[in-house]
């Protein structure tokens, strides 16, 4: 924690960064914006961290005070390549400082994060316990299925708090918000409801790290994290797509191997 | 090619299962015109979008006709390295592996959801699949009306 | 608001017999937007396109829908009637009521309520339809023509004569190509040569024609109209500005036992050289890895004795750009390597030849002066087993195709082999003769029946060399049923005809397809057999699939027809299916760039008026694009749409099912 | 030390004991251990696949199943006709799962497919590439054919990594062996095989035309790997001396043998003094 | 008194159900606590503020307000069925309760709003007093009380710790749902618990002064530097009303939905010209604090913040308009 502050202030006292995005010493690690030295001291981490705060880095407000400093443990590190890969970040304009468990890992750019995650990381494996369930969902038989995620999504308000949860969410005009035409129902509606998610869900393919900061937000519960683990899986598999690893990855969705699967086709 | 069960007045509890097809122009488009030229008889429940090319085909479209009440979706095009486009349906290929998994965790499965590759040169692979498909759709009966992919009447 | 009109044609019976045109007329008629329902007995007639004129006037209409045959047939007859009535072509539409209705189905009521869903599906999509223009490019009157055969010189001459500008670029040090090498050419046996050279002297004299030979494609960029293509100038060593011809290098270069590839090495060259004496540019090359000047810095013999200082053993590669409006491949074939058959001695019996050494022994002008001698003693051969299908029509260790032109070539040779030794004997060893062309089958028995050919319906199991020296010869007479032994002095194999190597890179370069042997993809194979997938490309010659002289020539010939065609206005218009960028929405996630196979997505900087750049986003190069939206559909904001099949159509066309 | 199983089978108890001999001693020469099956039994060759399908896989299946249960992930099949039963049966299994299921209630044994099988000529190059190049101190000098017969030459997927119409398995052991390999017209052709008993004057007439081919092409002997091929070439020869078919005597050398006598092994330990055809006379200074 | 045992609440509410009312209540599913419709067999979770409140009865995320059928050269008005079910909202909490005093402000407005009303007549509102609070609630500082009544029609309040619930009727709907529910209750003594203590954190009129004063303030930029701009607050607002009119059309009909809509997006102010006049974040959580507490006060007389703190609890980036108006106050003074 000591280190954490050390670095986020020298940062903000040699005038580096105009800002470190971190998490606040409070209950609930909310997001904190120290943009003085001496609000260094304010910022901690820990496991109960749940945001992904480079989600923060699509944001108007903070692209205007760049460059920043993100305080990230590595699927945030992963999510900042991603974003990188995507040309989403100005060059030089971002740094993480990286975290993990209880320990500061330190100061990176870019390229560094790239390295740090290929030396240190590249191994990340979904959870168990979430494959587990992904599993046990696929055991049942669909109408099994249609009925659980009938439950699930009649649920959902639409607040698209799993939208601004999410990195890899930085469309300036979300599909959804696109009504001529309109594909995808506003309302909170099952149809609308099933189509967002089924597509918030496949539109991270390729870009989601797994992080968990969608589940995490939904005021209603609802198991995000499974969509996102399937598609997870089966890129992982399918295509040994790995996201937020190489900042000059190809799109897993606008590429093409002339050896992919098609089984399933005749 | 027989008369397909289609042709006989069904029996008003027979289900007839609605079939939306997303064909690429320069393939199963072409390969459908064949089979009328070659005048081969199949069912008539299905419906053709043309598009110029699979690599046109969002997984959207798929969603539309599943909340629309498409009973089976059926995405065709040309086979691999045919592309009238060089390469839109490798394109379309890897979204569909992804996006089928994704489906079928929803509960939408191999007996909703079909992908082939039709050639100009393949009417009678038209008609064996459209015959086949809508065999299979009838089997696994109307697409669950609790799926909340579908949109409430 | 939108005034859709709506007509449905009986085709005859065609349509009628299956599905009741009236009431999918009268259903349309009922469908929102749609003022006119009609129907009629064939649509595409005269008085059918009059209908449609009349209504679009008169009806004021906005959209149209036909329903009627495949689009395919008859889109562009009805969208040039819509056009003479004053009505946006693009803003009609047609529902294929027959191929995929009428003559698929049986039942009247299934079959018309099908037809009235796939009117009501394009009267939603026609709805939103929006008045489209032609793509117009600027065409750049100058064709490109790679491969300076007989395919390409033909070309070559044929776009030379309709006025336009070639360049002709070759990768060998001359044009001619194989026909240069054949000795006389079947059915008729005139001189390959005799016929030829005139055509390649005229090639390289030719005002609107420029020849680059020693010369290759680099890289390829832009689209119909307007490519830019690179070509690389292989160093020559050589100023062909300054040589004269005469020779004197070449006669006193000190290398002299180079195998000449000309005469399928049989015949020997030096490390400077002309491949054959009638070679056009008659103007010799060094070969850098065979000269000890370039290898070692040692000799200079062909600078000391050159009266015209035309040596430069300094020359380097150069890359030179050409602007051409359509390109010719001609890149030809070559002859498959029969050292893949084991029991044919894997390559290493000198007396197993293949079709162009036999070629090369029978041309007056070859390493034998015509004289039949084989090579491992130069003496005669009494007996010449030739072998076809070595390598074609076997999908295990050559090839699935048959190479077409070997039952004749082989003919050939026994026929020639024949009037050069009249005690000789000639074996030609068959699966099948396929002699489907002019004169040809004629051929084939004017050399059984004249000139004593004997054929062997079989296949060779093996060939082994005596310690005699004779090539024992193992076979099977399939027709006798019985096995054969042959002692030949002389084997010659008809290998099967395959793609010239790094043909594939080269379509690749050019976006042409090409099949799983490298043979190129023509756009269609019975419509469309000259041009390729991609626009602007056509093919001529071996490079799409083994043809003989006569095919090769007529199909340059259309090519260049082709080519003059496209040349033949100053402008281009292309099915304006375009996609386009929504700028304002578009994230700049750069997947359509990645995805884009034509490269025209591309990144694109909107600036202020200061010139800053203010955001990056993707763009489409019109000219480029080819309209298969595979861009719009890995955008997941969905800020590229694609004209003609826009989101708006295909969601109206949805929710009309 | 590397450990390899061995499978002899019936041939090297018997008639082709100088390949077991040899191929024993080579491997010792190059240290590697050679554990034999326990409780091997006949690969089924000649007979039972002209008899019953079942039978020939079974046998090899029981074998391969033995081996696997031994921990052998690699086994030497020396005779060419062992080789080519046991890994026709493993090409077989891995074609079938129903077949392995069958094979396994037969023979009451698992077997998970996991045994590469080699035959000489693979083993021979794997013991050069393994150091035993650099243990062939005494070079021959020998002008020798080689001859491959069928069992080493043919039999898509069995034999791999060689071209059954022009094979090359045995080149490099024998340039090795400071021999030359002379190119010539019998590689693959028949001995005359399994007829040796039933038509002895088919195998003659087959036998002799390998051996007038080896002799015209210059050989001073024939380098084979197959017991069939070398009981044909050797025994048969005898017969075909004393008829004057043919001029005189070729010596016929197993691969093993030829290597063993360039690493300088006693023709004794090697086994040819048990040769029809005297062949100790090949190495200079031999016995 | 009227009394009944806190375990005995689902009696309750079957019996409020045989009595023909629709019974919404706390149900606890998959560890989230949500009003929802009540079934037999469902325990009732009395104890937590629900993640979702009871505006949702009243004023539906989506709704459909007009239906066109779509005819050759236009289209039609077709009926819009509506029906106002009988409805109880039993333990709604206290601050649930208050905020029906906004929204009938706002719904009855310039436009009387024909759905809302007939559901608003049709629901009898049953508050639970809170006898705990956590960090997040202060409804003391925006005028109510863990024990208030506004807007309810009864109050239950624990009582014998927690044991026992008192029910008292408040208005005409409050009496004839206890004469439904008679059979349910005893009569008897109780020891009322006390209620939950809860200090002022801010003064809401000084907020609403500093407010009134300070729209172009750089405070503003700086307070939502954490806001990620989603719905999540204003969804689970009890008093949060704004909502989108949406047609959705198929082939043949065309639907007008009402639905939900938040100032929090950045699509809620977008102009179709691309100008936004509320361009970043800071501008609209500035309006959402604004409208709670300035401009909704001087328009309605009432504050649009009933202090149950879910859109602090909900908020995935932390943001707590408790604290926000606490920082206001220090500014002002």
């Amino acid at each position: 924690m000591k280190a954490l502050r050390e670095a986020a202030e020298k940062l903000l006292r040699e005038k580096r960064v105009s800002l470190v995005i971190g998490y606040e010493d409070r209950k609930g690690r909310p997001a904190f914006f120290a943009a003085k030295p001496e609000d260094c001291g304010r910022l901690a981490y820990d496991a109960s961290c749940r945001q992904n705060l480079a989600a923060y880095l699509g944001k108007p407000e903070i692209r205007a005070r760049l460059p920043v400093a993100v305080v990230a443990p590595p699927a945030v590190l992963r999510s900042i390549v991603v974003l990188t890969a995507e040309s989403q970040l100005p060059p030089g304009q971002v740094l993480a400082l990286a975290v993990d468990g209880d320990s500061f890992l330190g100061t990176f750019d870019a390229a560094g994060v790239a390295e740090l995650l290929r030396a240190k990381y590249s191994t990340l494996a979904p959870e168990p316990a979430l494959l587990e369930r992904v599993q046990g969902l696929l055991q049942k038989s669909p109408a099994e299925r249609a009925a659980f995620w009938e439950a699930e999504f009649s649920k959902c308000t639409r607040c698209y708090a799993c939208r601004a949860a999410c990195p890899g969410c930085y469309c300036s005009r979300c599909i959804v918000e696109k009504n001529a035409p309109q594909w995808i129902s506003t309302a909170a509606l099952g149809h609308g409801n099933y189509t967002w998610s089924v597509m918030r869900a496949f539109h991270q393919s390729g870009r989601c790290t797994l992080c968990g900061a969608c589940e995490a937000a939904c005021p209603q519960g609802l198991p995000l994290m499974l969509l996102n683990a399937v598609l997870d899986r089966e890129a992982l598999e399918e295509f040994g797509s790995r996201p937020g690893y190489d900042p000059e990855a190809k799109p897993l969705i606008g590429s093409w191997s002339a050896d992919d699967d098609h089984s399933y086709m005749r | 090619m027989m008369k397909t069960e289609t042709s006989t007045a069904p029996a008003p509890a027979a289900f007839e299962p609605r079939i939306t097809a997303f064909v690429c122009n320069w393939c199963t488009y072409a390969g459908a015109d064949l089979a009328g030229t070659s005048r081969l008889q199949y069912a008539s429940n299905m419906r053709i979008i043309k598009l110029p090319c699979t690599g046109r085909i969002d997984p959207l479209f798929v969603l539309k006709a599943f909340e629309n009440g498409a009973d089976a979706v059926l995405v065709s095009g040309c086979h691999p390295g045919d592309c009238h486009y060089t390469s839109g349906n490798y394109h379309a290929r890897r979204r569909w592996t992804l996006f089928r998994k994704l489906l079928a965790l929803t509960g939408i499965g191999d007996d909703r959801l079909f992908f082939s590759w039709v050639s100009a040169a393949e009417g009678q692979k038209f008609a064996d699949l459209v015959n086949d498909v809508t065999a299979k759709v009838r089997k696994a009966g109307p697409f669950c009306a609790v799926h909340p992919g579908r949109r409430a009447s | 608001m939108a005034r859709i009109g709506v007509f449905i044609c009986h085709c005859g019976e065609n349509i009628g017999r299956t599905v009741d045109c009236a009431a999918v007329s009268a259903a349309a008629a009922k469908m929102p937007g749609v003022v006119v329902g009609m129907d009629y007995k064939y649509m595409c007639s005269d008085p059918g396109q009059q209908m449609i004129r009349k209504a679009i006037i008169e009806q004021k209409l906005t959209g149209v829908v036909v329903g009627a045959c495949s689009p395919r047939m008859h889109e562009r007859t009805f969208r040039a009637a819509a056009a003479e009535a004053g009505l946006n072509p693009y803003l009609l539409e047609m529902a294929n009521l027959r191929e995929h209705c009428s003559w698929v189905h049986s039942n009247q009521a299934e079959a018309t309520q099908k037809a009235i869903d796939l009117v009501r599906v394009m009267v939603a999509k026609v709805r939103r339809n929006r008045p489209l223009r032609p793509i117009r490019v600027p065409v750049e009157p100058t064709a490109l023509v790679v491969g300076g055969g007989i395919a390409g010189i033909q070309a070559a001459l044929d776009i030379a004569a309709g006025g336009k500008k070639v360049v002709l670029v070759e990768s060998g040090p001359s044009i001619g190509g194989h026909m240069a090498r054949l000795s006389e050419t079947f059915p008729t046996l005139d001189c390959s040569q005799c016929i030829l050279t005139p055509r390649m002297v005229e090639a390289a004299s030719h005002p609107n024609i420029t020849l680059m030979t020693y010369s290759e494609v680099a890289s390829v960029e832009g689209f119909v109209g307007n490519f830019t293509v690179t070509i690389r100038r292989k160093a020559r060593y050589v100023d062909p500005a300054k040589c004269t011809g005469c020779g004197d290098c070449f006669n006193k270069c000190p290398i002299k036992k180079i195998p000449n590839e000309f005469d399928a090495g049989l015949g020997l060259r030096r490390a400077i050289y002309v491949p054959f004496p009638q070679a056009v540019p008659n103007k010799p090359v060094i070969d850098a890895a065979h000269c000890t000047m370039l290898q070692k810095g040692k000799c200079g013999l062909c600078a000391k004795v050159c009266p015209r200082g035309a040596i430069d053993y300094q020359d380097q590669d150069r890359l030179e750009k050409v602007k051409v409006g359509a390109v010719v491949l001609a890149t030809g074939f070559q002859l498959w390597d029969h050292a893949a058959y084991g029991e044919y001695g894997g390559g290493r019996l000198r007396d197993v030849i293949d079709g162009f050494a036999f070629e090369r022994l029978a041309s007056a002008s070859g390493p034998t002066a015509g004289l039949i001698k084989r090579p491992s003693d130069g003496k005669e051969p009494k007996t010449v087993v030739f072998l076809q299908c070595c390598g074609s029509r076997d999908d295990k260790v050559g090839k699935k195709y048959c190479s077409k032109i070997c039952c004749m070539y082989t003919a050939k040779h026994a026929m020639l082999y024949r009037h050069k030794v009249h005690d000789g004997r000639a074996v030609v060893f068959y699966m099948d003769v396929r002699a489907a062309g002019k004169g040809y089958e004629e051929f084939v028995r004017r050399a059984i029946e004249a000139d004593g050919a004997e054929y062997v319906r079989g296949r060779v199991s093996r060939i082994t060399r005596r310690r005699d020296g004779k090539l024992v010869v193992l076979g099977a007479d399939t027709l006798a049923g019985r096995p054969v032994t042959i002692d030949a002095d002389l084997v010659v194999l008809a290998d099967a005809v395959v793609p010239r190597p790094g043909s594939e890179k080269l379509a690749q370069l050019f976006g042409v397809g090409y099949d799983q042997d490298g043979f190129y993809s023509e756009a269609h194979p019975k419509l469309r057999p000259v041009e390729t997938a991609a626009a602007g490309v056509f093919l001529a010659g071996a490079c799409q699939a083994p043809k003989d002289i006569p095919e090769t020539v007529s199909q340059a010939s259309a090519a260049a027809a082709k080519v003059l065609g496209l040349f033949a206005k100053p402008e281009l218009e292309r099915e304006p299916v375009i996609a386009r960028v929504n700028r304002t929405t578009c994230a700049h996630c750069r997947a359509c760039i990645s995805a884009c196979p034509y490269g025209a997505a591309k990144d694109f900087d909107i600036v202020d008026r200061a010139g800053k750049v203010l955001r990056a986003v993707a763009d489409v190069n019109e000219g480029l694009c080819q309209g298969c939206g595979t861009c719009a559909s890995v955008c997941r904001s969905h800020s590229v749409d694609l004209d003609g099949f826009t989101d708006e159509q295909i969601h109206a066309e949805l929710n009309a099912l | 030390m590397k450990t390899l199983g061995y499978f002899p089978g019936c041939s090297l108890e018997g008639g082709g004991i100088e390949l077991d001999l040899s191929v024993r001693a080579i491997a010792k020469a190059a240290g590697v251990d050679l554990r034999e099956i326990e409780d091997w039994n006949c690969c089924g060759a000649s007979a039972a696949h002209s008899l019953n399908h079942s039978l020939a896989v079974a046998l090899p299946y029981r074998v391969l199943a033995l081996a696997e249960s031994q921990g052998l992930s690699e086994v030497l099949a020396p005779c060419a006709a062992c080789f080519s039963r046991l890994k026709g049966t493993q090409v077989r299994l891995a074609r079938s799962p129903e077949l392995s299921q069958r094979m396994q209630e037969v023979v009451q044994r698992p077997y998970q497919g996991g045994v590469r099988i080699l035959n000489i000529n693979e083993f021979m190059a794997s013991l050069l590439e393994a150091g035993l190049a650099q243990k062939l101190t005494r070079p021959l000098g020998l002008k020798v054919v080689a001859y491959y017969g069928c069992l080493l030459s043919r039999g898509q997927d069995i034999v791999t990594g060689d071209d059954a119409e022009d094979p090359k398995g045995m080149e490099a052991a024998i340039r090795a062996a400071g021999c030359e390999s002379l190119p010539w017209n019998c590689a693959n052709e028949c001995c005359g095989g399994g007829f040796s008993m039933s038509k002895t004057g088919a195998v003659l007439d087959l036998s002799q035309a390998v051996l007038d081919e080896a002799r015209a092409a210059g050989a001073d002997a024939v380098v084979t790997g197959c017991p069939m091929c070398h009981s044909n070439l050797d025994m048969r020869q005898m017969e075909l001396v004393k008829r004057r078919r043919i001029p005189g005597a070729l010596p016929i050398l197993y691969l093993s043998e030829l290597l063993g006598l360039a690493a300088g092994l006693e023709p004794a330990a090697l086994g040819l003094d048990r040769h029809f055809i005297e062949s100790r006379g090949l190495v200079r200074g031999g016995v | 008194m009227k009394t009944i045992e806190t375990r005995r609440l689902p009696d309750l509410a079957q019996a409020l159900s045989a009595a023909g009312y629709c019974v919404v209540a706390p149900i606890e599913e998959g560890g989230v606590v949500r009003f929802r419709e009540w079934a037999p067999g469902l325990a009732i979770a009395p104890g937590a503020v629900p993640a979702n409140s009871s505006k949702d009865f009243l004023f539906p995320r989506s709704e459909v307000v007009a239906r066109f059928a779509l005819e050759p050269g236009g289209f039609s008005p077709a009926p819009v069925e509506r029906s106002a079910v009988k409805t109880v909202v039993l333990c709604a909490r206290p601050c649930d309760a208050a905020a029906l005093t906004a929204l009938d402000a706002v719904f009855n407005w310039d436009y009387r709003d024909g759905a809302y009303n007939a559901r608003r007549q049709a629901m009898t509102v049953v508050s639970l007093a809170c006898s705990k609070a956590d960090e997040h609630c202060f409804c003391t500082s925006v005028g109510g009380a863990p024990d208030g009544v506004a807007g309810a029609d009864a109050i239950l309040r624990p009582a014998d710790g927690g044991q026992l619930l008192v029910l008292d009727e408040l208005t005409e709907k409050g009496r004839a749902l206890a004469q439904a529910a008679a059979g349910t209750l005893s009569e008897g003594p109780a020891a009322l618990d006390a209620p939950a203590v809860l200090p002022r954190r801010f003064d809401s009129e000084a907020v609403g002064r500093w407010l009134a004063a300070n729209f172009e303030s750089p405070f503003w930029k700086e307070a939502a530097l954490a806001c990620l701009g989603c719905g999540a607050c204003a969804y689970a607002c009890p008093v949060c009303h704004c909502f989108d009119l949406q047609d959705e059309t198929d082939h043949a009909e065309c639907r007008r939905l009402r639905n939900w809509d938040s100032c929090g997006f950045g699509l809620f102010t977008l102009h179709a010209s691309g100008h936004n006049p509320r361009p970043d974040q800071s501008a609209r959580w500035r309006q959402r604090v604004m409208h709670k507490f300035s401009i909704y006060p001087q328009k309605f007389k009432t504050l649009a913040c009933t202090g149950c703190g879910r859109c602090s609890r909900l908020c995935q980036a932390g943001m707590a308009i408790a604290a926000t108006c606490e920082r206001i106050e220090a500014l002002g003074r």
